[in-house]
């Protein structure tokens, strides 16, 4: 029992960091139809550089807020220089570019910083909460991580659901060019859209390094999950991202626990499969209208 | 349907121009290696020896272990400087293979075939040599050192092939051992990487440990090692073992301890050799501690969770600064190779690096001034054993066995052992609490080792 | 590569077949895009189904082809029901070919090779042979090339064989979607505006091409374009609103009050009174 | 005013439009008739910036538009209701309506705006709150007009908007349009089909056909030329 | 580059073909062509040293691996990024029956290929419900899935060591890199001649139509989703044959072999060679095994540290997938024949103009032939 509480614990707060980055997936696929591979490898980039800031004493808060600045400007340049030329062509070149833009990103972080696994530091003390006799594999970080990401998840809503811009950034995701004939800088909304997508990133990166072997490699297999729960979500809806990520943290945490850790993939694999089988556009999102 | 309305000559023009077009790039892409030199043995000369190894410099697998060739090189360097082996320089090409065995063969064939190198020395890995252990032995090349402590290379098929650090299942049978003198009626679980590491560690364990002590087993996979290994910990936690035998590696280490600490779980860790090597661990674990930045208090911390963990060493770990090997090994770092001692400072890997070198360096004087491969095989054979290493025991070589080390001496990791003074900050050190103890790989008894331990020689000790 | 080397063309396969709708209904989001449609068409018919823009002539054709499943309503073709387990793939099967709105072209396919893959399912060749080459693989592909070719001839645009579809003029590709369509030698084809960008001249020439077809096939022809309709349909169907207001003869059609109303518009007068905002008929 | 001048446009080799030439008053509907694949679709979406002509110019109250963004064409109070109506469908009734007040009006005109369209059409201010997918074809018509009205644009382009419509309602739609023409510097650029409304409320029309102008005249004199009629039009 | 002209068959150039008069039976074409690439490739292998004839061979392997990608993304428009995962299947297929059984060498090259075909069909039938990104994503998950349960049965499966592989003898006194390429080569030349036989039948018509446009595709009679599922099992096992192939260079087969990076620079190489082309296989499979030792030693030239310089190929490798992408999709192959067609346009050809339409005979219906 302890273990399957433990088990589920840790699912719930990997979820939520699958969530940010499938909440940044969802973004930039809202906005532009593409599945950026590169959105891990970017988020541990921005990491990279709060480190760095750290070493220059550089207090946490500061270089947390700094991190996050960078992925919005990173994630801005990377669709104004990478993706906006790709417009209008196959859809194997958006892959293929995020996934070189991974490979640079992952090889220029290994020139620079080496790829020795290092630390990072938490926002909160990693030691579980003690309920009863007993620690909980629940930590203050962990509540720090949850309440991060639905603060995250809740403002992109607000920003959408209660504010003109994101009136127009939702118009535009929809209907880029009858958007575009209402008078809405359509260009510049895909453009925050990714710049948006960068933070969330970037906040996924932040909340991963602590807990993890913090070295250019290590969101890709975060990236791998979140992508589970984006699809699972349904790729256009953030509260999708939510459910979806949680899902799947539940999922490949159930699988660690009572089948092991390298069939953690593999789980991810057959839950996404069983998700698409069912629902081939995401259990979250509307069913298109067939075009003929 | 056909085409015709073209001359002949415009034809046969595309022809020849297609034709050229692709002997060019063939003729670019595939032009053939100079010729072998004119020596008896390939790859030395009457002034150099060509050695060669598959490393990871890059790659998940690449951290720490990407420093054990240039430390090897700081060896080379030192005996070039001092007129090399029999007039002979010894030059050393590292090729990074990424830790993929494709990669390994294709290189491999490279040293061998078209570098002619004389010999691979001090290769990394059991999947990445293991690759190419049937191409080196078919070729008589010797396969030497190979870094890893895989059962596999004292091989009677395989009589080119040599190991040097200990086996997994000789390093298992140690710390077993130990494990049931000192914690006897104890709960005992395992936490191992799911390869040849992790298999032949536990398999050294389990010739030790009563199998009815044992209350859990968990893996991990390295190849996707990325998060905490919460759901491991917590297996241990619920299966209730006090001790955790843990065949990782540093990396996993901390993502072990980790979650462990946080869900408030505090077995007495015993941690193989690699997994243990403390200036890798600790940083790792410093993120547990620290909130919201701050170095001062990181140090003490970190060394807390270390603390007590008991790992087993074959030579003096580097925070025992008074030790003649440990100022041997610094000095040579500083001395001939100052970037990497910059980078790394003299850690498990630099350590490994520098003695595996020395054991290389002895085998081409024992092999004499007419070197040739066979002459290099029996040399290690037929004095392998009295090699002076920083080793605590002599190498094993003989005809039969191409294990090198095989005692151990186990390490209680402490705050109040003496610090190492090394750039890279190592806060802890090991205070030995077994003697040397030697064993084999098979059903041979742990036993005490009575033999002295070797000095560096004056030569080394006095040289710069 | 001449005539003479293909069999003589002979009237063989669907003989009398005939396609029948009955009170085929389906919505969309709570607006009925068709409502109890019932209609014929028989072989060697040439039947035109007209109306406004958003009448539901597409569905119509999109349900008899399978991509849209009818709510209610039965279609079958020489008495095999279209509805139940019927895919688009089967089409082809039944007799039946369909071009699309536009041109419906494989953008990465030379005009040939598109003519040619009207062909497909006429196919028999295994994947072992057309792995190994074998002569099986190799002489069914050189004989439908030929079929290709002579539509290609007949249709004028033979020297564009090799190019690709988007590098030329829209009537070839117009007339490259339609020998795509008759390859199959359909008993049934359903032209989905054919003539939309064709000139006044190619027009006339598309109207002879079809009224060439009808002793052999039955033709279904979504069109708009009132002269091409009129002067080559049989007979008219007139749908507005998923519904069918008139079915006859062109003459008939054009002398009907209702159908002028829906397809021509009323004349907006003066008088037509205060806007209290648009009522759904 | 809007003046056309040698438009050509062409889809790789397709030439879509061929030097065309076309002038619409202020304060009247220029009805653009032809059948499908004439081109007129094609001269509305140049005219807003979507499609980039190959040669010629489209001046409107003096400034040259070719070249411009679609966005800036818009704010220059070009308004273009799209074929196939062109409402946003995720999005709600007002919401659809206020998109198109974010770049000319204030935050605290925007409201009244809405009402104001509310007011034109009650019907659509009881589901002001609902998803635009949930409206039927003539409640939709009733949104884009309304959103395009709501900008005060000075030139509205309108591709078809009869299409699916009830003849009643297209009546009804004629009427409005010319209503809010008559007697305003408004501009409408009308294309439809449904060639006999469209000429009986606008002043002047074009018959395009292949690309190209056929008949440019006023729009009595159109529907009075039966062989034009007969030919192009198709009644 | 825009020019209309006549459009190149998928393949190659069938226009030069034509004009060479090699025979339209694709079989004996293709043929033809494998005979001159045999003969070219022996006197280069005779020639070359052991070591460039064993990259001879790892060029063949990735050809063939490449090809069945090309195939599949190319030509069917499916995105694969778990292509190293079938290769992987391939290999501990081949390995398995040469550890267990005294199966004839071909016989497990066939099983190897088979075992991949199979695993292709299982991963095929859900993906025909997928498109694009969805698809390559779900592609990836599989490539990073499949090598941790060769590690979880480690005792099936070899574990680190993996299982070894062995080359059959070779006859007389030829060196075993030259008998090793010799067989990949001869593979890579079958594989080839079958899948450029299977590109001009109606399948490889039925593959591309299907890329183009599925609903036309099944107008005209195509079953979309089935042409899709085969065009995932070819692909597959021309993997699984690669992944034989890459066991028997490396003489074991074990999980190292096959990360994700593996499936990621097929695909890389696979659009640095041209999308779609058989021919540009060629051009990606020289990238692979050649671009690492390139900017090795353009490392070394520019005298960079020895941190970065390892990571120079890395870095190199994904810029020029980036900016290929951006500036020149088409490839190094889309390159040549653009080149090529300059050359042989300036030579011979009167500039590329659209014929004229010739008049339809008036008021006569096409004739529509009957089979």
């Amino acid at each position: 029992m302890g273990l399957f509480i433990n088990v589920t614990l840790d699912g719930v707060s990997n979820g939520m960091i699958f969530a940010a980055l499938a909440l940044a997936l969802v973004l930039i696929f809202r906005a532009t139809k593409i599945i950026n591979f590169a959105q891990g490898a970017m988020a541990m980039m921005t990491t990279f550089l709060a480190s760095s800031l750290l070493a220059q004493d550089l207090g946490y808060w500061w270089a947390f807020v700094a991190a996050l600045a960078i992925g919005f400007v990173f994630g801005a340049l990377v669709e104004r220089v990478l993706i906006r030329p790709l417009k209008g062509k196959s859809e194997l070149n958006p892959v293929v570019v995020t996934i070189g833009l991974l490979v640079v990103l992952e090889g220029m972080a290994g020139a620079i910083y080496g790829n020795a696994s290092r630390g990072f530091p938490a926002a909160y003390s990693q030691s579980g909460i003690t309920i009863g006799h007993s620690k909980i594999a629940f930590s203050h970080f962990d509540v720090f991580i949850v309440v991060a990401v639905l603060v995250l998840m809740i403002a992109i809503l607000v920003l959408f659901r209660a504010t003109t811009l994101g009136l127009r950034m939702r118009a535009s995701a929809f209907a880029g060019e009858i958007s575009r004939l209402l008078g809405v800088r359509v260009g510049m909304l895909l453009t925050l859209g990714w710049a948006l997508a960068g933070v969330a990133g970037s906040l996924a990166g932040l909340l991963v390094a602590p807990t993890s072997s913090f070295s250019p490699y290590y969101m890709d297999l975060v990236l791998v999950y979140a992508f589970t729960a984006a699809v699972i979500g349904g790729l256009e809806s953030p509260v999708g991202a939510l459910i979806g990520g949680v899902i799947t943290g539940l999922c490949i945490s159930y699988v660690g626990g009572y089948l092991g850790s390298g069939l953690q993939p593999l789980g991810a694999l057959v839950l996404l499969m069983v998700a698409l089988m069912a629902r081939p556009e995401g259990i979250f999102a509307r069913p298109p209208a067939r075009r003929v | 349907m056909r085409h015709s309305n073209h001359t002949a000559i415009g034809r046969w023009t595309r022809v020849l121009v297609a034709s050229a077009m692709g002997v060019t790039l063939a003729t670019v892409v595939l032009s053939p290696s100079a010729g072998a030199s004119g020596s008896s043995a390939p790859g030395v000369t009457s002034t150099g020896i060509s050695i060669g190894a598959t490393v990871p410099l890059t790659g998940p697998a690449a951290p720490g272990y990407d420093e054990i060739a240039p430390a090897m090189n700081a060896v080379f360097g030192w005996v070039d400087a001092h007129g090399g082996v029999d007039g002979r320089k010894i030059s050393y090409n590292y090729l990074d293979d990424g830790y993929n065995p494709a990669n390994t063969a294709t290189l491999t064939r490279k040293l061998v075939l078209q570098d002619n190198v004389f010999a691979t020395v001090g290769s990394l890995g059991t999947p990445t040599q293991a690759a190419v252990q049937g191409f080196l032995n078919s070729q008589k090349v010797p396969q030497l050192f190979v870094e890893s402590g895989c059962n596999c290379w004292s091989n009677p098929k395989f009589p080119e092939s040599f190991g040097w650090q200990p086996p997994y299942t000789v390093e298992g049978k140690v710390l077993g051992a130990y494990i049931k003198a000192h914690f006897a009626g104890e709960k005992v679980g395992y936490l191992s990487q799911g390869d040849e590491f992790g298999q032949d560690f536990i398999k050294g364990m389990d010739m030790e440990i009563p199998s009815a002590s044992v209350v859990s087993r968990q893996t991990y996979d390295a190849s996707t090692l990325a998060g905490p290994l919460s759901n491991q910990v917590a297996a241990l936690k619920a299966a209730g073992a006090q001790v955790v035998a843990m065949a990782t590696i540093p990396a996993a280490t901390a993502l072990a301890m980790l979650p462990a600490a946080a869900i408030g779980y505090q077995p007495q860790y015993v941690i193989s050799n690699v997994g243990a090597d403390a200036p890798t661990v600790g940083p790792l674990l410093s993120s547990f501690t620290q909130k919201g930045g701050g170095t001062a208090a990181q140090a003490k911390a970190t060394a807390g969770l270390l603390n007590g963990v008991i790992t087993d060493s074959y030579f003096a770990p580097e925070s025992d600064v008074t030790n003649p090997w440990v100022k041997v090994e610094t000095k040579l770092l500083t001395d001939y190779a100052p970037s990497l001692y910059a980078k790394s400072g003299l850690d498990g890997n630099t350590q490994y690096g520098i003695a595996l070198g020395l054991t290389f360096v002895q085998a081409l004087q024992a092999a004499g001034k007419n070197l040739t491969r066979a002459a290099l095989i029996s040399a290690i054979e037929g004095s392998g054993k009295k090699f002076v290493t920083p080793g605590f025991v002599p190498l094993s070589y003989s005809s039969s066995v191409h294990y090198g080390f095989q005692g151990l001496e186990v390490v209680k990791l402490s705050t109040t052992a003496p610090p190492a003074v090394t750039p890279s900050g190592s806060w802890i050190g090991g205070i030995a609490v077994s003697p040397v103890e030697t064993t084999n790989v098979g059903s041979g008894p742990v036993v005490k080792y009575t033999g002295r331990t070797s000095t560096p020689p004056a030569k080394l000790a006095s040289t710069s | 590569m001449t005539a003479a080397m293909i069999e003589p063309p002979a009237f063989t396969k669907g003989e009398g077949k005939t396609l029948l709708v009955e009170g085929l209904s389906v919505g969309f989001g709570g607006l009925l895009a068709l409502d109890q449609v019932s209609m014929t068409a028989l072989q060697g018919e040439i039947v035109g189904v007209i109306g406004p823009n958003g009448a539901g002539k597409t569905t119509l054709f999109n349900i008899i082809c399978g991509f849209v499943r009818a709510d209610s309503g039965q279609v079958s073709y020489g008495g095999s029901s279209l509805l139940e387990h019927h895919h688009p793939h089967d089409l082809t099967k039944l007799g039946i070919a369909r071009t699309l709105q536009g041109v419906g072209l494989f953008a990465g396919l030379t005009v040939l090779e598109n003519v040619m893959s009207g062909a497909q399912a006429g196919l028999r060749c295994d994947i072992g042979s057309a792995f190994l080459g074998l002569w099986r693989s190799s002489r069914e592909e050189h004989r439908v090339a030929m079929r290709a070719r002579i539509l290609l001839d007949d249709f004028g645009i033979s020297a564009y064989a090799r190019y690709l579809p988007a590098a030329l003029p829209y009537a070839i590709q117009k007339r490259a979607a339609l020998a795509r369509a008759l390859i199959a030698e359909p008993s049934l084809l359903l032209l989905d505006e054919p003539a939309s960008g064709l000139s006044n001249v190619e027009m006339d020439d598309l109207a002879a091409m079809i009224r060439g077809l009808s002793p052999r096939m039955g033709v279904l022809l979504v069109e708009h374009h009132m002269d091409l309709v009129m002067s080559v349909c049989d007979r008219l169907i007139v749908l507005n609103f998923g519904q069918v207001i008139a079915d006859g003869t062109p003459d008939s059609i054009r002398s009907n009050p209702e159908v002028a109303t829906a397809y021509l518009g009323n004349e907006v007068h003066e008088s037509s009174g205060h806007l209290q905002g648009f009522d759904d008929a | 005013m809007l003046e056309i001048q040698d438009l050509s446009v062409s889809y790789g080799a397709v030439n879509a439009l061929n030097s065309v030439t076309i002038t619409a008053q202020p304060g009247a509907i220029t009805a653009i008739l032809g059948a499908n694949g004439a081109g007129k679709t094609t001269l509305l979406r140049s005219i807003s910036g979507l499609v980039k002509p190959r040669s010629g110019s489209i001046r409107f109250r003096g400034e040259e538009l070719i070249g411009r963004t679609v966005e800036t064409i818009a704010r220059r109070g070009v308004a273009h209701v799209p074929e196939g109506r062109g409402i946003i469908e995720e999005l709600t009734v007002e919401d659809n309506l206020r998109l198109a007040t974010l770049w000319c009006l204030g935050r605290h005109e925007r409201q009244g705006a809405i009402e104001a369209i509310f007011e034109l059409f009650p019907r659509l201010s009881g589901f002001s709150r609902r998803h635009a997918s949930t409206l039927s074809g003539g409640e939709r018509q009733m949104l884009v007009i309304g959103r395009a009205f709501i900008s005060r644009p000075k030139l509205l382009l309108l591709d078809e908007p009869s299409l699916g419509l009830a003849p009643l309602v297209t009546a009804q739609l004629m009427e409005l349009l010319r209503n809010h023409t008559d007697g305003t510097d408004l501009t409408v650029v009308l294309v439809e089909q449904n060639a006999r409304s469209a000429l009986s409320v606008s002043v002047d029309a074009v018959v395009l056909n292949l690309g190209e102008v056929v008949v440019s005249d006023t729009a009595a004199a159109v529907a009075a030329d039966s062989g034009l009629r007969h030919h192009y039009l198709g009644f | 580059m825009t020019q209309p002209g006549p459009a190149d068959h998928a393949l190659d150039n069938i226009s030069w073909l034509w004009r060479l008069r090699l025979p339209t039976q694709p079989l004996l074409r293709h043929l033809i062509f494998a005979l001159c690439g045999v003969g070219i490739l022996y006197l280069l292998t005779s020639l070359l040293s052991p070591y460039n004839d064993y990259e001879v061979g790892e060029i063949a392997l990735y050809v063939i691996a490449l090809a069945g990608l090309s195939l599949l993304t190319g030509m069917n428009g499916q995105i694969s990024l778990g292509n190293g995962a079938f290769m992987a299947v391939g290999a501990y297929t081949m390995a398995l029956l040469m550890t267990h059984t005294q199966l004839n060498f071909i016989v497990e090259l066939l099983a190897a290929i088979g075992a991949a075909a199979v695993m292709g069909l299982l991963i095929g039938i859900p993906a025909t419900r997928l498109k694009g990104p969805y698809l390559a994503g779900m592609t990836l998950l599989f490539a990073l899935a499949l090598p941790p349960i060769a590690d979880k049965w480690s005792t099936t499966f070899g574990g680190d060591q993996g299982l070894t592989t062995t080359v059959p003898n070779a006859p007389g006194n030829i060196n075993p890199e030259e008998w090793l390429a010799w067989i990949q080569i001869i593979g890579a030349l079958i594989t080839l001649v079958l899948l450029a036989n299977l590109i001009q039948s109606r399948f490889g018509r039925s593959f591309r139509a299907v890329r183009d446009d599925e609903i036309a595709a099944s107008l005209t009679g195509i079953h979309v989703a089935r042409t899709k599922v085969l065009a995932f099992v070819i692909s597959a096992g021309c993997a699984g044959l690669a992944g034989g192939f890459l066991g028997l260079s490396t003489g074991v087969v074990n999980t190292g072999e096959f990360p994700l990076t593996l499936s990621i620079q097929l695909l890389a190489a696979m659009v640095l060679g041209g999308t779609g082309s058989l021919m540009g296989m060629l051009w990606g499979a020289v990238l692979l095994v050649y671009l690492p030792q390139w900017s090795t030693s353009l490392s070394g030239y520019f005298n960079l540290g020895s941190g970065a310089s390892a990571y120079l190929a890395t870095i190199i490798f994904g810029a020029v997938l980036i900016v290929v992408m951006i500036a020149a999709p088409t490839g190094i192959q889309g390159g040549l024949r653009w080149t090529w067609r300059h050359i042989s346009g300036s030579m011979s050809r009167p500039g590329a103009v659209i014929p004229p339409v010739s008049e339809l005979p008036g008021g006569q219906s096409p004739h529509v032939p009957m089979r």
